[in-house]
């Protein structure tokens, strides 16, 4: 089709799908109401179960289930992502320049990267009590590890982050999100029920299995974004097409990483 | 005020399928995506909001303070992890195209196969 | 007042939210609309955060404005490495000092 | 007007301020875009604390304590995709002078203890991060 046709028909579509969405719109509850009737139960369970954060009690506890189908999605696109990434065998690995930074700039990613851990660990730890949790603090773990990419460069971050642990680290997350789930069958509840005392409201370890789901969400958050952005990285900074430019002088080596057929 | 949120997420939708429809670059074409996608995020959340309400986070309010709803925030949460694993799975996808034809341009793409 | 003044904050954040969107996608070099989609993300989680919605702010805010805008700048700097997208002959590794703009069309 | 209006209406002042940055943000030149993705992150940053303390959720600065860590982190990264990392006084003078005006009266407003703690971690966050990233450099160069 032509672009002119494929824009024409866009905006005819287009036109029709906003008269109907806003229609639909005037005929929504009010933004701002106070009719939330899913709300309020679900804020009354979280209270019920000793769980400060009621959404991560909508996630970990109450639809737990939906998570598992999440955290299933999250691993098989970093799967997808590694196969589709992987060095094919018409592609050589080159070294790349080591990079001239700054040394303020330097100075910096090193002295941020263990506060940026610290605070990715502590958006993980508080999640059942405070904004935040498994996902949102795994992501900022992984990113701090990236500043090394920024005070260093490629082959600094390549040194600390051997990418095997992490790929184990994101399989043993998504296994012990499902071990919690059917422990609880073992101690005789259905499939990811929140079986463990709720402890008292608003400390560290209350919530019954929310931390410990939380927790395996984080490991596997972490682990996968890691992966994840060490293929993009690879595929961006280190691997060469059949037919591209660069140093012929490499080869296929790779200094001191090993090789993923 | 009572519809613009909503509106408002139906015009983020409709720029990022225009975006899409008109893209010359599948990197770019990526990108409208998760435009599109965001509008989603916000659609659930002004469905959920309360007026005068706060967060369901009762580390530091009263567990009887009026708050807005946590069903759509955890939707909203699940919607946006699985936002950023379809656009990183369909990078990678855009990266072997590239290997595979030599190109990003999805005109061109369709001349290859035609 | 302390409702209105968050419907001001609601409104001017949702305005910011749908014209980076806009942006976003008007932004026709993947390299700029990196830049613009890390905005949209950074103003999608004010939104958020005005709409009582903390958790979900901080989620867009990892991944909206840094890990979605890296991954696009990564496949950039893939796609463009080769010759023959239309772009001139790059030989050499990528030091990324290449400006913008170079996949065939002016920047905009 | 309460207390928390004021805290508000303070928060309104730096999002408002991101209107202009998003336009230079869309049609600067690369350099450009750089310092306003910057600026829109201290931005950010300040409205989040101050609209923080105006619903009366400390809870909510953690948002911006991920942003403090991120944004910087984020600007140098694609300093170093675009090959350019321009200096930039008004970066350099929010950071120096607005991240105080912010913080140090949020600081009074909370009192002592760990919310205060956190207020000043992220406030030393932003302006180290907004140092550094706004000092330029002599070899790069602005017009690389």
């Amino acid at each position: 089709m032509s672009p002119r046709g494929r824009l024409g028909l866009f905006l005819a579509g287009a036109a029709v799908v906003a008269a109907l969405f806003t229609v639909a719109c005037l005929g929504l509850p009010p933004f701002g109401g106070a009719h939330h009737p899913y709300g309020d139960r679900a804020v009354r369970a979280a209270v019920r179960h000793h769980t400060s954060n009621a959404i991560a009690s909508v996630n970990f506890d109450q639809r737990a289930l939906d998570t598992l189908g999440e955290e299933t999605i999250l691993f098989s696109a970093v799967l997808g992502a590694v196969v589709l990434l992987r060095q094919t065998a018409d592609e050589r690995r080159h070294t790349p320049a080591p990079a001239a930074v700054r040394p303020p700039i330097r100075r910096f990613g090193l002295l941020m990267l263990p506060v940026a851990l610290a605070v990715g660990l502590y958006v993980v730890a508080h999640g059942q009590l405070s904004p935040g949790g498994g996902f949102q603090g795994g992501v900022v773990v992984a990113t701090a590890l990236h500043l090394l990419y920024i005070a260093a460069d490629y082959r600094a971050l390549e040194r600390v982050r051997p990418l095997r642990p992490y790929e184990i680290g994101e399989a043993v997350g998504e296994a012990a999100y499902v071990i919690t789930g059917l422990a609880a069958v073992l101690a005789g509840s259905a499939f990811l029920a929140n079986v463990l005392p709720y402890g008292t409201f608003a400390t560290l370890s209350s919530g019954g299995t929310v931390p410990l789901l939380n927790a395996a969400v984080g490991m596997e958050v972490a682990c996968g974004v890691v992966v994840l952005l060490a293929q993009f990285l690879d595929q961006a900074v280190q691997i060469e097409g059949a037919d591209g430019g660069g140093s012929d002088d490499d080869g296929p080596r790779g200094p001191g990483r090993r090789e993923r057929a | 005020m009572t519809v613009l949120p909503y509106l408002v997420a139906g015009w983020i939708f409709l720029v990022g399928v225009y975006g899409l429809v008109t893209s010359r670059n599948l990197i770019h074409a990526v990108g409208c995506l998760a435009v599109a996608q965001s509008s989603t995020y916000v659609l659930l959340l002004a469905v959920g909001y309360r007026r005068g309400g706060t967060a369901p986070v009762f580390s530091d309010v009263p567990p009887d303070r009026r708050v807005v709803d946590p069903v759509v925030q955890a939707l909203a949460l699940t919607d946006i992890v699985v936002g950023a694993t379809v656009t990183a799975l369909l990078l990678a996808l855009v990266v072997q195209l590239r290997k595979r034809h030599g190109t990003v341009d999805p005109d061109a793409l369709s001349d290859l196969k035609g | 007042m302390t409702g209105t003044l968050t419907d001001v904050l609601v409104a001017v954040a949702l305005l910011l939210v749908a014209a980076a969107a806009t942006a976003a996608v008007l932004n026709r070099d993947p390299v700029r609309q990196a830049l613009v989609l890390s905005f949209l993300g950074l103003s999608l989680a004010l939104l958020f955060t005005f709409l009582q919605a903390p958790d979900v702010a901080l989620s867009q805010l990892a991944v909206g404005s840094a890990v979605t805008p890296l991954m696009i700048l990564l496949t950039v700097r893939k796609v463009r490495r080769r010759p023959g997208d239309g772009g001139p002959p790059q030989g050499g590794a990528g030091d990324g000092r290449r400006g913008a703009g170079r996949d065939g069309r002016p920047p905009r | 007007m309460s207390a928390a209006d004021g805290w508000l209406l303070a928060g309104l002042v730096p999002l408002l301020g991101l209107v202009p940055v998003l336009w230079r943000i869309a049609y600067g030149e690369p350099g450009d875009r750089l310092i306003a993705q910057n600026l829109a992150c201290l931005l950010a940053a300040l409205a989040l604390l101050l609209t923080a303390q105006g619903f009366g959720r400390p809870a909510y600065v953690d948002v911006a304590l991920v942003l403090s860590v991120l944004g910087p982190a984020g600007t140098l990264v694609y300093a170093r995709f675009l090959g350019v990392l321009p200096g930039s006084r008004l970066v350099r003078w929010i950071a120096l002078a607005g991240v105080p005006a912010a913080v140090i009266p949020l600081c009074v407003a909370t009192g002592p203890g760990r919310a205060m703690v956190k207020l000043l971690v992220i406030g030393a966050l932003l302006m180290a991060g907004g140092l550094v990233t706004s000092a330029g450099s002599r070899d790069e160069g602005v017009g690389a």
